[in-house]
């Protein structure tokens, strides 16, 4: 990795990429209390250890591209623009939630910033993320879709359907396949025949990558270029990003099955301290503007959990209302 | 008013909501240049282009799926399952998505789709091809359930369906397909969802019935008024939004009833229609509301046996007896 | 009797069936190395090793079809659907294969396999993770269901499952793995399909409820016991084959019958075991069978609003009062 | 092709090979006919063209190697051993049929010839095939199981989690996809991005090769060699059969969507008249004995029609059979 962030994007991106780690690890860990407390209940699935595809992937994307995931999809609401008052009120189940508190955290959803929802069905997405880009191209709009997944949604029936009819119809799709090496308990060479997820998509024509997923660079320069080939040649793209969650799969999974050496390794590849040494190291950014961007982030994660709990919860009407149009 | 087959009314509804609204589009196994397994989308795809009329993989969750997307994206898909036995394969994008959507994003979104699809036995196509799944709709909320019986209600709703802002499962029976009758021209004739239609009225018995089933129902019907007997059709139109009160006032008003469901008898929607009988009218029946329902069987091939297994004009007549000897 | 947690008495069923019969093994998304998401197969791998006890990729229709497949051959799978909303990811090889491949090939083969299949509410999982569908297994025939509510009723009846002859879908309810009861020792303790257990003798009103529901019903019968009204509780036990005999006898009985369904409304299997009810006591009903159900809603995450979507003991008191204050 | 026939197969068995194909295509033929006079019903879809590959692939298997395939089975289950009476009783719906009258053309079936079954959901039999594998290795058994499957099928998720499946527990499936080009009215390379089937197993690690559907010995040898490969490893392998369908789809298909030429082109290729010349060119049979083995066919499916006419209808009692045991 020799090249010069600084050769990649200007100044003010660089640091609003770790903003954007940050806050989204601000975030998680702040969920993962408020579970403890229960505030929060249900299934809870935290990204910690994932934030640079997050950050990395989105920051490619244009501000109107349809992104489209599965239920550990927090971070990706964020970074999208979500607020985080209104996503940790959703995780409440509070009215004031970005779904009034229907969704929950697996079902995350804001049309205006042309996210298109977290999903909690494995392989639900790919289906979906078919039609968007069908839509947008049926359309002659210039968006792509930015459909992410885990490597455990690879071996269902969807994934195949949708690569198929993706290359068929020459549809705008960005896959960007999370492989942080389990499904649950279940890791990927215990599920996939070739655990090589990018080379999956050999029996379609679809071009295809790995990239480290723990570099938030790498992602966006990876993400950069396919989206842009997505875009020009109206072709599906497949980016598997190699990385690892910090925690269990979700708040009631101890993660036995991890040996524990193991996920120190994958610590010390932690994208936010790494990010952030590369920054002082080439003079991006000083100590105290670190020190500033974590504690604005926690100031923000602080505000969002004041905000969720002060919120009132939704009416009993509403239990009534969105069913039909 | 011109006389139609069921095909060419649906064939018309989906032409004419075509030219009226760039935004639809359909899909589906040999839809485009097959025209269709049953020649429903004959000449959409001469008439319209391949942009708009596209053929498919075999890939029926997919197929859903798509049209999930592209509704959120703000199309009106169209898509058709060649039939309604392969809305198995797409059940996860019909109840885990399709259903479910408007509601867990909180209305921020919604599906203005049409799912098409052909079903019913009487053809001897085994018991994989033969099934009247229709409950299964009905009875998961987010969707909206249209039924057709004749080839006006088949353009009506059809056009109703495509309009219809909320998802729609619109289920076709193949053995209406040839069956004929007067369509109104109007391009705005659209049946609204959510009203049953009587399709003949009477004052001893109330049949409720919905698709193939209302056919069978009115000629049982007219068989049973040579007996004397007096029989009110009611015809459901659509399962989902269901318009009890229709049937119920008239259950009420003849006090004895009769279901006429193809699907499986064990939790068919006949037990619901009966269930909302009962609970409306507990005082005015004179008689338990008969269930004439497809037999809880697997469809056999061979055509005797097949013929045992889907009600036929003399079971929905010999039931209308039963309720009407009944004495309480 | 042992007490023990539902959760263990299904593990206690697993493993002294596995250990009876080397035919008997069992896959599913993180069953072996894991032990399951719920632990319901906790120390299989450790006793039966990666031979009998095995992970699978995350592709329910074809965790089905395997154990199709194998049971066609001879073995006695039992396939574990991480939760039950993931069979509809594979109603394709469970109502399209699975429930029709005995008949339509005549009785030449049958399927020795069960389907278990964790489900229901009340855990804020939300819309896509909530659901109770039972219906759809119970309106295809073909296939037996089993929904147990109690840890003996869980252990008896999954050893049956697992050694009827016939595919079982069994569903387990998320919210009774930590419940607790006497549970027999006796590894031959086996509950016959199709016998309802009256969990409760009453003479005035008759609720019928299955799984979690039967708990509910149980707490308001004793609380109504302290109004003075007296509940017989009929646990059903078994949705297929399903013994309308006990239910009819109880609700003729008392005249007064609540059904207890999870399920949404709608055609719901409450509307079945109320029709059930009426055709064969509608001259001894005092009043129309009060169902209790889930309501026609995907289910909200929101604590306060998912409440609302299941029957809880005090909506069935309230039923229970209002059969007993109509007056016919 | 200038390998002689006595190189690879005894005299007799050549013949055999010959007498199986003239024999299907007698019955499809005849199928055919009696749809016309409307003693079968409901759908029919006649193999006529494709005999190379139901004759010479399971020429190639153990008597005890499990077979399933899909709805254009009669001739698979025929050269399985299944008597072509019982087979057109199915089809009349009568009692005697294989299946009683209770499957149909699309569903026959029979244990004792390891049959497992015609299946009319396009792809339904991929997961069963991979649990007829389990069950066979869990018992320790030699037997594999051949998967027949048409072009169309390979687009259904069950065909991805089926390759991955038995890739990642090492089960012996044999796949035999028939390439006769179209399903229904829908030519290859409209419904799969890459039309070339056999490449499509690159993405599991599963050997493939595409061999002449039309040739018998070709089939024959290529299903040969994979069954043995498949059957020492336990791992799945795909053959790819080029073929051709000489009639619609079904019987209620004309078939307009494909060019007479490209019809007529094909027939010269039919795989019967073809291998008859070959058998006559190397000397293996002489002109008497080929009519003899047309004449023997011919009146075996007379008979069998005979035998269908003349069968009772089941007992309406049948109807509530085998629903469960
Ligand atoms: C259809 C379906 N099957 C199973 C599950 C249960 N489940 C939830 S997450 C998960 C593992 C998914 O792993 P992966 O795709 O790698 O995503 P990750 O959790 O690692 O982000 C499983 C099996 C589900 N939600 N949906
Ligand atoms: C799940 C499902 N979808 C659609 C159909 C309707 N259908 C029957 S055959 C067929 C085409 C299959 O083509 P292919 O696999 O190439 O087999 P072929 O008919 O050429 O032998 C289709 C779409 C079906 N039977 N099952
Ligand atoms: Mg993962
Ligand atoms: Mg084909």
């Amino acid at each position: 990795m020799d090249t010069k962030l600084r050769s990649i994007l200007p100044d003010h991106e660089l640091i609003r990429l770790y903003e954007q780690m940050v806050l989204c690890r601000e975030f998680e860990e702040a969920c993962a209390e408020q579970y403890t407390k229960g505030n929060i209940t249900g299934f809870l699935h935290l990204y910690s250890g994932q934030e640079a595809v997050a950050a990395g992937a989105t920051h490619a994307l244009h501000g109107d591209d349809y992104v489209i995931s599965a239920y550990r999809e927090h971070p990706q609401a964020i970074v999208r623009g979500a607020d985080p008052r209104r996503v940790m009120a959703e995780l409440f189940g509070k009215a004031t939630g970005i779904c009034k508190g229907k969704g929950g955290s697996m079902h995350l959803f804001d049309p205006n910033l042309h996210f298109m929802g977290g999903y909690a069905i494995v392989g639900g997405q790919f289906p979906i993320a078919t039609g968007l880009a069908f839509a947008a191209r049926y359309r002659r709009e210039e968006r792509i879709v930015a459909c992410f997944f885990g490597d455990g949604a690879v071996n269902q029936g969807t994934f195949h359907e949708g690569l198929n009819w993706a290359r068929l119809w020459e549809l705008p799709v960005l896959y960007v396949c999370e492989n942080n090496f389990y499904g649950i308990g279940t890791e990927v060479h215990r599920s996939s025949a070739l655990a090589d997820i990018h080379k999956r998509t050999c029996g379609y024509d679809i071009p295809s990558e790995r990239v480290d997923g723990m570099d938030v660079m790498a992602v966006y320069q990876a993400v950069k270029h396919a989206a842009e080939w997505v875009r020009e040649h109206s072709r599906p793209y497949l980016i598997e990003a190699i990385t690892y969650r910090f925690r269990g799969h979700s708040m009631s999974d101890p993660g036995k099955y991890r040996a524990s050496a193991e996920v120190e390794l994958w610590k010390e590849r932690d994208p936010i301290p790494n990010f952030a040494k590369r920054l002082l190291g080439e003079g991006i950014a000083g100590q105290p503007l670190l020190d500033k961007v974590r504690e604005t982030a926690a100031a923000q994660v602080a505000e969002a959990v004041k905000f969720a709990e002060e919120s009132p919860w939704p009416d009993d009407d509403e239990v009534f209302n969105d069913v039909y149009v | 008013m011109p006389e139609m087959t069921y095909r060419d009314a649906l064939n018309l509804a989906l032409k004419e909501e075509m030219r009226r609204d760039p935004m639809v589009v359909t899909w589906g196994e040999d839809v485009a240049l097959y025209e269709g397994s049953f020649k429903v989308t004959r000449g959409l795809l001469a008439e319209f282009g391949e942009k708009r009329v596209l053929d498919t993989p075999i890939s029926e969750n997919t197929i859903v799926g798509v049209a999930v997307g592209a509704a959120m994206a703000g199309l009106r898909p169209v898509a058709e399952l060649m039939t309604v036995n392969f809305a198995l394969l797409a059940m996860d994008q019909i109840i885990n998505h399709m259903s479910k959507i408007r509601y867990m994003f909180a209305g921020q979104t919604h599906l203005p789709m049409v799912i098409r699809a052909p079903g019913g036995g009487g053809s001897q196509l085994g018991a994989q091809h033969s099934q009247s799944l229709e409950t299964f709709f009905m009875h998961a909320p987010g969707i909206h359930v249209a039924v057709p019986a004749t080839p006006a209600d088949a353009k009506g709703l059809l056009k109703a369906a495509i309009r219809d802002e909320n998802p729609v499962m619109f289920l076709e029976h193949e053995l209406l397909y040839n069956s004929k009758g007067e369509v109104p021209e109007d391009p705005e004739f659209v049946i609204p969802f959510g009203k049953c239609d009587v399709k003949r009225e009477g004052k001893d018995v109330t049949i409720v019935a919905y698709s193939r089933m209302t056919v069978l129902a009115l000629q049982a019907a007219s068989e049973l008024e040579k007996e004397g007997i007096s029989c009110e059709v009611v015809d459901l139109r659509t399962l989902s939004p269901l318009d009890a009160d229709t049937f119920v006032v008239s259950a009420a008003k003849t006090g004895r009833a009769v279901v006429v469901e193809e699907c499986w008898r064990t939790c068919g929607l006949g037990a619901e229609i009966a269930s909302r009988i009962y609970e409306n009218c507990f005082d005015k029946l004179l008689a338990p509301v008969e269930r004439v329902s497809g037999l809880n069987v697997p469809m056999p091939y061979s055509r005797k046996l097949e013929k045992l297994c889907i009600p036929q004009v003399g079971t929905i007549v010999a039931a209308v007896k039963k309720v009407m000897n009944e004495k309480y």
